[in-house]
């Protein structure tokens, strides 16, 4: 089971800030596969992936990385602080 | 405290004071501080959002990353979330050191990781409706700068 | 007032409020504030020494190539003189711009040309007795910087 | 009559803030020449030129400056404000 979140637009496309998922993904890259079956409105949301920055348990890393062990996957734009 | 992420305001003024007060071996602190724009009085409203436990991992991180390139005294960070209006304090940075070239170049280095890896985002309110704002390439061109230049030592 | 030059002291916290409520454009705030080092507890006392008239002037003149050069809302600068003790404010400088690359490159100019061009001069006191404080020659070579490089405009 | 100032250790040196001098030096230079025949304590603040800056009328400039019209002139070591 992980914990899947979406911040800013992501979130507002997908029309929730998180989700638990029962997942195999062995990638975040094949999670977000899964998710993009899971409704039109995920599928609009990780259309463009180049617009799309992941976190896994709250580091930031790449699409390619690992989902074994990990509890927390974030998808959200590019940061915009300061 | 050196990491505040809050959704209250802060007094810029009376945090810098603070700061300044704390860091006794020092001989220059840079502050810089990021106001919510008023856009020409087009924007009305500011709303940043942020992802909590992360964004306070990130800023610490940033934070030891300064601290550990420059000769500094102390460094801080305080960002806000949530509502805002044109002239609001959005979040504040300082740097104490002995030489001023040092305490520059760690509040620029802060600003620069703090705009491209700390999970905030913002989006803005005004007369044409409602937009995220979009990034900017050039603050991913600034992380590269610090690179491979070495850390100053004078100043 | 964008240029002062007093003995009283001033509240740093207080000043960066007022300059940073009165430049609403400006979505960026940098200032750079001097403190009297303690030196490890050996110094007891600085004083400044200045050229009354002739520092007004030179502070004018290198706020105002600030201002020409760089793309700022406004920049102040405040300077004290006669004595001060340890984790006193002896000096600051204040820029607003638009972005922040602007704020950040202006504060540094003027701390650079005010540190060899305004005439000031310290003398520090302390359990070693009394002495001039040497001018750098890292101070006059960060002036060159300055020469051949174009003002940034991104940020 | 030239004012003459002196700042910081040119001033302690010298054991006097100002003085109003009749010359008829064309330039600072020549002026400095004058001046450290005046007195030994003169001779030795300005023994080491490359330690002493000149303000005329207030503006830093070089010891090959003309005197031509001008009020005051100011000799101090380099500044170390900020």
């Amino acid at each position: 089971m992980i914990n899947v979140l979406y911040f800013a637009w992501l979130r507002e496309r997908i029309g929730s800030s998180s989700e638990q998922i029962e997942t195999q993904a062995n990638t975040v890259a094949d999670l977000v596969e899964e998710l993009k079956t899971r409704s039109p409105a995920h599928a609009l949301a990780f259309s463009d992936m180049a617009s799309v920055r992941v976190a896994v348990d709250q580091d930031l890393t790449e699409m390619t990385a690992s989902l074994q062990g990990v509890r927390e996957v974030a998808f959200f734009p590019p940061m915009t602080g300061g | 405290m050196t990491i505040r992420v809050q959704s209250e305001a802060f007094d810029m003024g009376a945090e810098t004071n603070a700061f300044s007060a704390a860091v006794a071996p020092a001989g220059a602190v840079v502050t810089f501080s990021g106001l919510v724009r008023d856009e020409g009085g087009t924007l009305t409203k500011m709303v940043v959002e942020h992802y909590p436990g992360m964004t306070e991992r990130a800023l610490a991180t940033i934070r030891a990353d300064a601290m550990a390139r420059w000769s500094l005294v102390d460094a801080m960070i305080i960002h806000r979330y949530g509502p805002m209006v044109p002239g609001d304090q959005i979040m504040m940075v300082a740097t104490a050191a002995r030489h001023r070239a040092d305490a520059f170049a760690a509040a620029e280095f802060l600003m620069d990781y703090l705009k491209s890896r700390a999970p905030f985002w913002k989006k803005e309110f005004g007369a044409h409706g409602e937009r995220w704002v979009a990034s900017k390439d050039e603050d991913e061109a600034s992380l590269g700068r610090w690179a491979l230049t070495n850390p100053p030592s004078s100043g």
